[in-house]
């Protein structure tokens, strides 16, 4: 990619502030999403379950970029963005148990995430699903004249389909203010990219809509956040979409159900060299950014947050049957 | 709100009650476009070939002029991407039509439109709606052969969180898309192909009507008769010949495809003691098929003959006029039904 | 051709007409497939996740080890392309089996399959038949919500053209592929979700099955219960506790979705002058009302209470298990109905 | 496009009736749709008509890469296409008049030629709904190690659609035998070309795919055969798909519906200057291939075939009522 931005000035503390800030993220991602493996185990979580461990860097780098008035639209594999983005590990705990105190009352669980408050259209489980709806969430606000962005996250595998191609030629013809940001993590379940696309370079691919487009390491939080207050700043300022393609992999199985039949367990040890976390904690401390207590102290205080996210899961409630048909059409309806 | 639901040419009424103008289907859809555009800057009209084309079937020709190009928005052969983004603009505060040319393409957005469009507010606990209007052309008639003349309604009928309209009047064409984009929720409109050049008067105050319920186009005694959308005017074709020999059949249109509006029908029903159902969808799993069900559950003691219907044949529509026809319900055919019905 | 259709699982039969293998849904499909492919070189698999992951299901697991990536082909995300594909290559002389992961993904391809599949043979008058056969998981109860536990299955069954199967035992899932296969029209086959992980006996010599006609799973006298796929294992439960309390309940597997076999249902409600359906499709336009509209026209005055629908909640699928089960028919429903048709 | 073979070598004869043969070709297509549609105005051809007339070069110079085996999808703008594979015009335009002599046996009208013995695959009026079929044929082909090709021709139109997308990737991703032929006519209905799509150079977007992409002057038939010949020995040869944008323009309006408010009456005519038909002509007569004499040859044969076309489609016969659900399946079903 082109040169990047520096860091937001700052001095040195708040520097080290803003790193620390990085590392508490991805934390919280990781030990959050230990824990919902632990509770599919348990059976408290049910459905479809699917981890985004050893891809925290991505979701944490981008939110860095995006004010409270942008919109996120996620996948499946959400739970990062929206921990990151501000929804509460207790209503995303929640969710996943499906109680109603959960971000979306408990009806969606872990693939269907929704919070108003912060923007976060979801959590879509069709693959691919999500970018038309953030083109639309960006029309909306060219059409009103609002400098806002629409990150669209979504991964490799849904490169290959027409929902793709049509949202990312209509984003660029009517320039619009989409951040898309394709998480390679190199698989779509079992299907390896190579065997998957004719071509991919994801960033070649998407440079030929006319987009902007860059491929970045996404297991550096830091290179992360840099291209995407870049490219968010450009987006926001109606130079239309920018594409990131986000180099990762997911240490887990695709899902709870998935035998990993496809891969070998050395690549996987490999790129778990790679961990965005243990690398980034690593190079802190190189940097002296960080040491042990300060360490120490963000784990406990992650622990402590999803100590408090499983209990508040736990003594929530269930939506009771009677309201089973409330929200398929709006309670207030217009008087004919 | 008016709420002035009549017989689909109402020149034929020997009194309006208010100064009306005679004008097409075709009209009443833009003008009910035009007006909702002027009165609320949120709407706006997005699909294929609305703007410098003028709209597939001219229904949207001049509004280009009118109001720009960010408001009557071309867009290219992508149904799946401008239909989404119908959906996440109305998430974002505005009020889109978008217009899909036939429902034959929609089988192309069907992803969004029910896997999102339908299920956000629900699945999101109510935090989402997305008042979003679609129309789409439909139907058969103008041989325009097995791609172009699907009649699927009773798909769209089928989903939880849409609502499904169809207009078989001018002031339906008029009055149902102002009360679509009232609407908190998804709403699709159909428009059948054949009714676009129909004319008939407009009241000069026709409004917004109400899109909850059917609409007793004809009183009558003997048999019910029940249709929607395209069949409109050939069912009540078959009524008038059915009145030639003594047979007094009430005409029912639905008008809401869903939530379909049993309370009118089994009324009927319950009247007339008899019912036939006529739908140009393919027989099996069409609309008619719930509306027989219908009065099955909630009519099946009032009932002295078995509910019939006469649908589209199950075939896909071919091109020649003989063998099109052939496929559709004619009055004929309705007529033939309702005396068997009848007993007459 | 063997043809043996029998209850679902044919362990309860006190003796198996010939040696039987226990065996699950999942691998009597999986072996259904390795023959079909065994015994004619134009059979292949294609779909996502087929291959190297063994299929979202597990169904495929193995395949690719035995018949290479040629005949065991894994594929991008792209429904429609793929479909299409299956298409093609039916028409140049091979003999696709596609798998489309579930039927929500299915809204991706349904342009291939009612534009093209469906319509290829009468639109050209008769040259160009689609020998494609298209398999799907369908239906909830995994707590995987609402974009992932569709029953559309009366859908597909609206569509003149397409054969539409619902294998709900060990033997159909076995039987109906080569069915499929040898047919020379495309034929979509429905594989519930819940059924892959139950097991049964297989009959040894078990082989092709009638895919033109329902099955009596039950006899009884006083109520006819009619179901499919997903939902015949609670509709036999339902059975079994109506027996309980001297209610005989006919039990009716639809198994073919389309064509419908009316002869079969309107001879045993002309026994029992009762019926109940149930049908796990949201209840408005399910395939249901298809049923109770035939019954209406070809038993009407065999009838001695109205047909009762036992169906999916209208709503979006909720993840939490109580509300799914909530919105799914279960065995207490279908007594209920039935107690309250059967007047007792 | 990189240089490109010469024609087939021959003697100079040979030379000169292949070119009356190109000339006589496109003036089949431009006569016998200049009577469609006077037809359509006298109500014997119904439904939509759209007609290929300033577009011919392309159906006549790709047909020439063609063999008997090889296999056609076209859309609903397919009568030239179809009557240069060797579909009698006779079989065409009964089949525009609906009746059961047609080709489709009247079923299909001018959208839906199809005729199994010159492998034409249709006649698809879903706009790139052919292109998924085509990778099918081609995939039989490759599963059966026959040197086939499927040449798929679609419009400029196509190309936004999600299924173009998939399918591109598909033929590539599977090095399928398919010769993609656009035709880019600058138009889909109303819309022009740069107002829906972002990168208007469509011969770049195919090899984002990694497919060979050439862009050619779809107004000169030569050219267009020459290319389609290059393009269509490769596929043949295995190297995979080939991708023609074969520039040109429609010269009527896009169907007999159509007012044609979207674009000046002048581009029109500065269009038509580049008739690939009267260009052919002139350049015939400076080379000294064609006189006056040969020219009127043409001229009455294909009157004359046209006229009996129309008197074929006149005498044909309507199908029965009572066949009306003949072919919704097949006629022998397997006993079961
Ligand atoms: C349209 C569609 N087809 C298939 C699926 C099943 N499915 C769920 S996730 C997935 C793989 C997606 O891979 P990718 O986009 O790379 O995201 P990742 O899971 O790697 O984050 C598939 C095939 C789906 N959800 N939607
Ligand atoms: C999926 C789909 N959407 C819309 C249409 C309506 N339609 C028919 S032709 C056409 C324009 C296609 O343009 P292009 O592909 O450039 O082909 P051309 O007509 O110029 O030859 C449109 C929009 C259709 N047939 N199919
Ligand atoms: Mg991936
Ligand atoms: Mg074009």
């Amino acid at each position: 990619m082109s040169a990047i931005s520096a860091l937001p000035n700052g001095t040195a503390t708040e520097e080290a502030s803003h790193a620390l800030q990085l590392l508490r993220q991805m934390t919280r991602i990781r030990r959050f999403e230990e824990r919902c493996g632990e509770l599919y185990k348990q059976e408290k979580i049910r459905g479809f379950l699917h981890l985004y461990i050893g891809e925290e860097a991505i979701a944490v780098g981008v939110m860095q970029a995006l004010t409270p008035d942008d919109a996120i639209v996620a996948t499946y594999r959400e739970h990062g963005h929206a921990l990151v983005r501000g929804v509460s590990a207790r209503a995303i705990m929640a969710e996943m148990y499906g109680k109603q105190e959960g971000c979306s009352g408990g009806r969606g669980g872990s693939m269907h995430l929704f919070d108003a408050e912060t923007r976060f259209y979801g959590g879509n489980a069709i693959v691919a699903g999500g970018l038309p709806l953030a083109l639309g969430l960006a029309l909306a606000d060219k059409l009103q004249r609002r400098a806002r962005v629409t990150a669209c996250f979504f991964g490799d595998g849904a490169v290959a389909e027409g929902e793709f191609h049509e949202t990312l030629n209509l984003a660029s013809l009517w320039r619009l203010p989409v951040l898309f940001c394709c998480e390679n993590n190199l698989y779509a379940m079992g299907t390896a990219l190579a065997r998957a696309q004719a071509e991919t370079n994801l960033a070649l691919k998407a440079s030929s809509y006319r987009i902007p487009a860059w491929d970045l390491d996404g297991m550096d939080v830091e290179a992360v956040e840099h291209a995407a207050r870049e490219a968010a700043a450009a987006v926001r300022a109606g130079e239309g979409p920018y594409f990131l393609e986000l180099r990762t992999y997911r240490f887990r199985a695709h899902s709870m159900f998935d035998p990993e039949l496809y891969r070998e367990r050395s690549e996987v040890e490999e790129w778990k060299k790679r961990c965005p976390i243990a690398n980034y904690v690593l190079s802190l401390k190189q940097r002296g950014l960080l040491d042990d207590a300060a360490l120490a102290t963000i784990e406990s205080d992650v622990a402590r947050e999803v100590d408090d996210a499983v209990a508040f899961a736990e003594s929530g409630t269930w939506e009771p049957l009677e309201t089973l048909t409330r929200f398929v059409y709006s309670d207030t309806q217009p008087s004919p | 709100m008016t709420s002035l639901i009549e017989p689909r040419d109402t020149s034929a009424v020997a009194a309006p009650r208010s100064p009306a103008t005679r004008t097409s289907y075709r009209e009443a859809l833009r003008q009910s476009i035009r007006h909702a555009m002027l009165a609320d800057e949120r709407v706006f009209l997005m699909g294929e070939d609305v703007g410098r084309y003028g709209g597939c079937y001219a229904v949207s020709k001049g509004l280009l002029e009118e109001f720009g190009p960010d408001r009557v928005r071309d867009t290219p052969l992508s149904e799946s991407a401008f239909v989404g983004a119908g959906i996440g603009s109305a998430l974002a505060g505005m009020r889109p039509i978008v217009e899909v040319m036939t429902v034959n393409f929609s089988l192309l957005a069907l992803d969004q439109i029910v896997n999102s469009a339908a299920t956000l507010l629900h699945m999101s606990g109510g935090q989402f709606n997305v008042p979003l209007v679609i129309r789409m052309a439909t139907g058969a008639g103008r041989q325009v052969a097995a791609q172009h003349s699907h009649s699927l309604e009773a798909w769209y009928a089928h989903v939880p969180g849409l609502k499904v309209l169809a207009p078989a009047t001018i002031e339906d064409a008029y009055g149902m898309l102002p009360s679509a984009l009232a609407d908190p929720d998804p709403v699709i409109i159909f428009e059948h192909v054949m009714l676009y050049a129909t004319e008939g008067e407009l009241p000069n105050d026709a409004g917004a009507v109400p899109i909850d319920r059917a609409a007793v186009r004809r009183t009558g005694g003997d048999v019910t008769l029940i249709a929607y959308g395209g069949t409109l005017g050939r069912t009540l074709d078959a009524a008038e010949q059915l009145a030639t020999s003594g047979i007094g059949a009430e005409v029912i249109d639905l008008r809401t495809l869903r939530p379909l509006d049993s309370a009118t029908i089994l009324e009927s029903v319950r009247k007339t003691h008899r019912a036939v159902i006529v739908d140009e969808g393919w027989r099996s799993g069409s609309l008619s098929a719930e509306v027989s069900a219908r009065i099955m559950e909630g009519a099946f003691y009032d009932l002295d003959a078995a509910v019939q219907r006469v649908c589209g044949a199950e075939v896909p529509v071919p091109y020649p006029r003989h063998l099109e026809q052939a496929a559709l319900p004619q009055a004929a055919s309705i007529v033939a039904a309702a005396r068997a019905v009848a007993g007459a």
